[in-house]
């Protein structure tokens, strides 16, 4: 689950990372107020949305005068920021958080991630701040400072002293680092994060004072897994920047992943269902969406399932694939038929029976004298869905 | 014995008497598994499907001489079961359970290595179908009358694409020594390599398929060790060709975030290991069947 | 360091160990205010010192009325409790508990202490409580449950359950003797205890209420090393409890511990300390103190210590002896002749010096024409100091 | 080269800017030890004492080579400089620091075992006086001048105890091969058995002399060595013969809480694994001289 970076700086604030004095704010005259407020001659507005490369794209101003301030945020909120690791339609921006600009000497990157060679948590540090850490990797990867971390005495003094001497930070700085990268190491670890990235981690300039270091971006990620251990991490899930099928979805207990394509699937099992996807596209079609119905699939759930695949005004057809291990395939067929009669299903729809109880399964299907497309294997059910969809196109004036 | 688990292993059902362990417990027991009984704290003196309940693994341990446990218990409490079935000195554990945190695991991980290699217990899962012999014994919840008994290892980490497989070799009359199922995690007891080592020793293995999936290095790992070390034929699939960068498809471990993770670069570095790969989810078994047959020619009738 | 019962019981409580309601008093008027604000029909007035054997020495009674509360909190205050781990002296009582009573079902031992051999924390459990654990461990340590803590991951869930089951807790409480017995390890680990020891911990009665576990009584000692980072624990300190001669030396920076004999000690080094000690007591004398004056003994610091040794009004001769390595035997026999220049020494003085500089410092002994004894060996500097004190004796009157 | 520490070894300090880092490595090179630089955080590119500072032990162990470090740093951070230095990859480590709380001991002891046996630091202290092989070099705090070069090992848990042993063995003109300082703490790095299987298998020691004290079960352990393993005599005092019980006596782990932790009965266990026992420590020196007598009688002249 992803957070905003005003609520990343706040949870890494506690653990007592410095970040630059800023507020969020959801209207033009909060802006405004809340640049007063700060005080001084320059401020930072940006936008809060869950995608990278926000400053490219426009989400980030840095403004000299109040009015500057109210005319930017005017400009921000309600619009869709389309950013590169967006998606085409953008994320809503509906918060900005305004922050006092600093003066920045240096930019620096740090993050934490699991690494899954080692099976523990890796520090990351580089003295090129401010680009992207992908990217970085790929072309000139002596660029990163890399440290295993051994999970039964966290992240140590010494190895945050090697990093910050490794990252050519001056001397008088190196034991405010140390406290930096170790707090951040800790929110990580007690929080169950995914990814922290501190991008840049700046330097600030020693005109107006002595420098020091402050987390001028902020991104954390945390493990699904986990949040039944930290409610208050839970309750930031903001739905507004995720898809509205996957939102959707999730609610109800389902794993679901919007695609581009019109085949609308329904699986059982992860990898099965990417499987499944790869044959779609292997056959010529573009699947829809991802979805993983899990073990244990009641009439009911299968129910859901329909609803929401058919959510996506953009399918046009419709596979199911059931290996059912812990389910039964009778059910599954069950509730196949249930949803028919439930909702008004209006696009071919395909399906693939195999495993436990299959031929009660494909007998249900057959007594129930519905539209309903049936296949003995995976390829056989993919080749059917794929026609189906592009006859539908074509029925629809669309050209295949 | 094929690996790991065969028609003598004793084994214990950790989260014993709940819903789910005990629906499986009476499935594997129907298949023929020698379940000695199984664990539930609280619940010790009590029976269940005619075995005793324990209420804990060193007990039960003591009880029964189990050398083997499978683990329903919900995710908040699993890692903490299977320290406990490492600690009781239990030597092959199937964890069952979805949804356990990253850091748990490296946790379980971190602390079975207390234990000397040698004597260390084997972990395979969490998130996973299991491991069936079939004909044998079936430590899991896969359907077991999918699985012809025969000479061909299975590894993957997903549970219905492993049925896939076996059945679309069951259709070719092929059979299956051990199915394996290492789990959807991103940290996982066991890796493709660690089955490997064991398919690769195992007299009763001919041929192993190894069905991988986008995110992590374990195939690459994998297929590295098959390189340097393998005799036997390693046939392949990778699923999640379709899988956009960045999503995670289902399982926690499905995410491509780094370079050699997407579906496509597994595919080249697996054949440029000597790896068969299969073209498709759905030519598995075909691809097996012909492997076999090339190397039936080159070795000639026996 | 020790500390009272009753902070020890708060601090386990602040981790989540649940202990009987209770307040701490300074008065006997105090007492009986809060045992009606306990309200109930029965109290434990509690003399809170550092000294087990407590009950058995009269210092814990069942009050059922507040007069009650009130005469025994009169007999207890200023008393001096003599127990069978206080010393003859006893300790001064000068605040005491009073707890609500609790009724009884059954009496368990948990305790955590460092296991040299493995170099781990250990977790020692028994069915029966209330006795000294050291009795237990000798005479059927079958009845003791030890597990041993892998520091890396703490003291695991199924580690304290089992402990409970071996206990025979019933199953109801399981879940609450499991959060007990880790909210305890967690206290020991975060505030760096050298022993926590819950004794008895109880099952209450179940004839008002379900029963439940609470911590009867309780004991933490700390780890002196690490109190500079527990400043909150190092406050709890509380000398009234401590020999009055060894609290003044530790606020002095030595390393002094209190004994019975008349030979007052002054050494480098806690090892020759110790064996100077065994030396004094093999040539038949009896040593005042123990007294390690360390590494860089300045002239200042032998006076120091000069004092504390003759704070002691039993010390009848006394023993210096310095094998410096650090030190400069010519700093010591400065301080030496600096302290008779300070002090109003009356009590023969034996010398031993060796090591770094040790010509110069004899000449300055020499020099100094003080009635100092000198010696080159141990040997003979313990047959020096003995006979020196056996006359001194003699002289005072004392039979040898 | 006798044990540990040899006129060539590479020795980096650890707080070498310190008041008393400087003073100790200034006395370490004037006895002969190599000391090629030292470690100070944020004092990198500077010297001292004609040798380099560097910022971290990773930089001064590539730069200068050097195998051996000694730690003077304070206590709250004494544990993590010796981590660093076994991540560093010196092969030998003197903590002298007195007063490091026992979690961080016990932490650090944890944290050395994530290196193979074989590769693993060793590191003696905290809380002692260091190593010495005399006349070769020094790592340590002791005055050189009283040990005489010679072919008796000794091992002790007390600083200025081992001064009194060496220098009674040099009055009778015995000299020392190496003298190594275990440290006064409950949780150190190497025990009175580590060392004492160092001193079996070097060539050139004849006898080792052990002085150990109240507290813990390290003696008892180094005499089942003696007796099971050991063919060169060993000699012993254990003081705090005078000390109650339940007290501790100035050094961190010199306090009797449990049975055979006393100096009597550390006595009696030593003795009957074989071990001459000095009556005082007075006759340390005397008891050494005694055994070599009868050996050489035993032995007969060579």
């Amino acid at each position: 689950m992803d957070v905003h970076e005003y609520q990343a700086k706040e949870l890494l604030a506690r653990y007592g990372v410095p970040i630059p004095r800023g507020g969020v704010v959801y209207s033009p005259e909060q802006a405004t107020y809340r640049a007063k407020e700060l005080g001084g001659s320059a401020w930072v507005v940006k936008a809060q949305v869950h995608a990278g490369g926000r400053g490219e794209a426009g989400g980030v101003k840095v403004c000299t005068t109040d009015r500057e301030v109210n005319e930017v945020a005017n400009q921000m909120f309600g619009s869709r920021l389309v950013t590169r690791q967006s998606g085409p339609e953008g994320k809503l921006v509906y918060r900005l958080y305004v922050e006092e600009a600093s003066r920045i000497q240096r930019e620096l990157y740090f993050g934490i991630v699991v690494d899954r060679s080692t099976e523990r948590i890796m520090v990351v540090g580089s003295r090129e701040g401010g680009v992207e850490i992908e990217e970085l990797a790929e072309l000139r990867p002596e660029a990163l400072v890399r440290i295993s971390v051994e999970p039964a005495l966290g992240f140590l003094e010494f190895q945050a002293r090697e990093l910050a001497f490794a990252l050519d930070i001056p001397y008088e700085l190196v034991p405010q680092a140390v406290h930096v990268f170790r707090s951040a190491y800790r929110a990580f670890r007690d929080l169950d994060a995914a990814m922290v990235e501190i991008n840049p981690l700046v330097i600030t300039d020693s005109s107006a004072g002595a420098s020091e270091l402050v987390a001028l971006d902020a991104k954390m990620s945390f493990d699904d897994n986990a949040l039944f251990r930290h409610l208050e991490i839970a309750e930031l899930r903001d739905r507004s920047q995720e898809d509205a099928r996957e939102s959707h979805a999730a609610d109800r207990g389902l794993a679901y992943v919007g695609l581009d394509g019109d085949i609308g699937c329904m699986i059982n099992g992860a990898g099965l269902a990417m499987a499944t996807l790869d044959m779609i596209q292997l056959a010529g079609g573009a699947p829809a969406n991802f979805l993983d119905i899990g073990g244990g699939a009641s009439p009911d759930r299968v129910l859901k399932a329909f609803r929401a695949v058919l959510n996506d005004q953009n399918v046009t057809a419709m596979l199911v694939n059931i290996f059912a291990g812990i389910n039964r395939c009778d059910w599954v067929a069950q509730g196949v038929v249930d949803a028919f009669a439930a909702i008004d299903v209006r696009i071919p729809v395909v399906v693939r029976l195999a495993g436990t109880h299959v031929e009660e399964g494909r007998a249900i299907i057959a007594a129930s004298g519905l539209p309903i497309l049936t296949a003995d294997t995976l390829a056989e059910a993919a080749e059917l869905v794929v026609t189906a969809a592009r006859r539908e196109k074509v029925l629809d004036g669309h050209p295949a | 014995m094929a690996i790991l688990l065969d028609a003598q292993t004793k084994v214990l059902v950790q989260g014993f008497t709940g819903r789910i362990g005990s629906f499986h417990a009476e499935e594997m027991i129907a298949y023929g598994t020698r379940v000695v009984g199984g664990v539930t704290p609280g619940r010790g003196g009590q029976s269940l499907l005619g075995r005793p309940v324990f209420n804990t693994m060193k007990e039960a341990v003591v009880a029964t001489g189990a050398t083997a446990s499978i683990v329903f218990v919900p995710p908040p409490f699993a890692a903490d079961a299977i320290m406990e079935a490492a600690d009781a000195g239990i030597d092959y554990c199937v964890c069952i359970t979805d949804g356990i945190p990253t850091q748990d695991m490296m946790r379980v991980k971190r602390y079975m290595r207390r234990y000397r290699a040698e004597s260390r217990m084997r972990l395979t899962g969490p998130n996973c179908a299991g491991t069936i012999t079939p004909g044998a014994a079936l430590l899991g919840i896969m359907p077991g009358h999918i699985y012809l008994p025969g000479r061909i290892g299975i590894i993957g980490r997903s549970g219905t694409l492993g049925y896939e497989a076996a059945s679309q070799l069951k259709a070719l009359g092929i059979g299956v020594s051990t199915s394996v199922g290492i789990g959807g995690d991103p940290v996982n007891g066991s890796s493709f390599r660690d089955i490997l080592e064991l398919f690769e020793a195992d007299e009763d293995t001919d041929a192993v398929v190894m069905i991988g999936e986008i995110g992590g290095g374990q195939e690459a790992e994998g297929a590295a060790y098959v390189r340097d070390h393998m005799t036997k034929p390693v046939i392949a699939y990778i699923a999640g060709l379709a899988a956009p960068k960045g999503r995670r498809m289902g399982h926690a471990g499905a995410i491509v975030s780094a370079a050699g993770e997407s579906a496509q670069e597994k595919v080249e570095i697996l054949q440029s290991c000597g790896i068969t790969v299969a073209p498709n989810p759905s030519s598995m078994g075909v691809t097996v069947a012909e492997v076999l047959a090339r190397r039936m020619d080159a070795v000639g009738p026996r």
